[in-house]
């Protein structure tokens, strides 16, 4: 299988999922293998304030926030990947002419985590030992299954939660899911879709992107605000595990996809 | 208050603790878990492997 | 592929989802290839209570109860199903060392439906002519994907809704979605398993099971009460589409799949 | 109170009705869908294939 491209499309509302699709699915009818990797915290976020089930963060303490992902909280993130953002992207793909198929990680161990099975965080501005996250890190990808898919014409549309190996899910980081699925298909190139501008060396200007962003091998990244910092982790994970080429960039442009490639962001 | 495992000093959370809250002992710095609240008391933090970003 | 067993597993509290998990990974661990269907009446009820969703019935004039699926309850079918439902059976199957796979009729067109633009129906005792009706009739497989699939050794796990021409979601009837699977991949045999003891003659007495139940070609069942009607015509489209066989059986035993396949029911 | 598409008699719905009910004709038993309640107005009743079960 040849020139894969794995697309990450954010959850939030300025992301535009149908225009990913809709470009997503070009590259598809050109020839293209595509996997499409997404996230959906808005519809995780409004489903868990219809069931009455609060909206925590986690606060690591090198100060990257995160998702509390108790048991109430992991049945609404899948509940509103599995039901609600994936149907309506194969819905979208469908209208394009595009054969796709969703998965989560739980689909024939497609995402494979490891449990943290504890946390240091800060919680109320105290630091303190969290045992009740469902989250993890991504240590295995079925990479066969999605070949058997890129190989049937067929488009897969992944997202969060992965399984642990006792078998019970685990949420996961779409966009460090994305990148351990493009390291495991070898693919040429992983696009992370953004609601920002790329990456800003100034978070402040939105026309200071770095046309290049060279990331240490070990450490902390160079750009950590606005959720930048675990883009760029995740882009440093996909290339050390033979990514070709990592594409930061605008997911709100009328096309998202084909602008990236073409060199905009 | 809390005696602490490693060189029994104790010692005094500020506040109302919380379960999971990490206290650190004033004598030898020893990171300490609060596990139960009434009778308050603790054992070691556990070491957490910081993975940036996970 | 030779010997397709389908087997469809009701979603009431009654059918133990884990015993049918079990006993489909022991065929399927013994070499033979079983697709999975799956309903989920009683995790799409609690989810429409939790979210504030009333659930009502059609009833249509000759008698049939279905869901009355409006645009709400659309939402909340595929919520319960595609993100509670189907990720518990992947986990149990999971448990049991099989690769399942879980799909709707939205992946990849798998289960193509009419809507039906207007029902007659009785509602609090009137007739209406009932239009915000979100269901319909399976009308084409995708038997490509389930082969695709089954080929590589996977379980695919399959529930509706499915997709109208138009690429929205369409309800339908979880029971006739697998006599259309059925028929689509020339299954050997299909099993449904309800939460009676198998086609009873005699509603009252569950010793009064037929061993063998002959449906018309046309034109109601011969036996109507407690659900059955509908599996009955169920078993009439699998078996006019070329299925080898139709099981209706018990499955509250411990080994619903195992004990029907050995003739007891 | 509407009046038959079919042969302009005059139809009372018994009690109130509501939007979608069937109404038949006393005169020429043409069934009749309410479409609108203010005012009140009916259309001839779609002929719907019934598929047993469906
Ligand atoms: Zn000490
Ligand atoms: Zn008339």
């Amino acid at each position: 299988m040849r020139d894969i491209l794995v697309v990450k499309c954010g959850g939030t509302a300025a992301v535009r999922s149908a225009a990913v699709c809709a470009d997503v699915a070009a590259a598809r009818r050109d020839g293209r293998p595509v996997i499409l990797v997404h996230g959906g915290s808005a519809d995780i976020d409004r489903l868990a304030v219809r069931l009455g089930v609060p909206s925590r963060r986690l606060v690591s303490p090198d100060g990257v926030s995160t998702r509390y992902t108790d048991v109430e909280t992991l049945e609404v993130v899948q509940l509103a990947l599995a039901g609600a953002v994936k149907p309506r992207l194969l819905a979208e793909l469908r209208a394009c002419g595009v054969k796709a198929v969703g998965l989560t990680g739980l689909d024939a161990g497609l995402l494979v985590a490891t449990r943290k099975i504890a946390h240091r965080a800060l919680v109320g501005g105290r630091r303190v030992v969290v045992r009740d996250d469902h989250s993890g890190r991504i240590t295995g990808v079925n990479e066969e299954l999605l070949s058997t898919l890129l190989s049937a014409g067929v488009l897969p549309v992944v997202s969060p939660p992965a399984v642990a190996e006792d078998g019970r899910a685990v949420n996961t980081d779409a966009d460090r899911a994305a990148a351990a699925i493009a390291g495991a298909v070898r693919a040429s190139t992983l696009l992370l879709l953004t609601g920002a501008n790329g990456v800003l060396a100034d978070r402040d200007d939105e026309r200071s992107t770095l046309p290049v962003c060279r990331i240490p091998r070990q450490g902390p990244p160079p750009v950590v605000t606005g959720g930048m910092g675990i883009k760029l982790i995740a882009a440093r994970e996909a290339l050390l595990a033979g990514t070709g080429r990592v594409l930061i960039a605008d997911g709100r442009r009328p096309h998202p996809v084909r602008d990236a490639l073409a060199g905009a962001c | 208050m809390v005696t602490c495992p490693e060189c029994e000093s104790s010692v005094v959370p500020a506040g109302t603790p919380v379960i999971g809250e990490i206290v650190e002992c004033g004598d030898c710095a020893t990171e300490l878990e609060i596990i139960t609240l009434d009778p308050i008391r603790a054992a070691l933090a556990p070491e957490i492997e910081e993975d940036w970003g996970e």
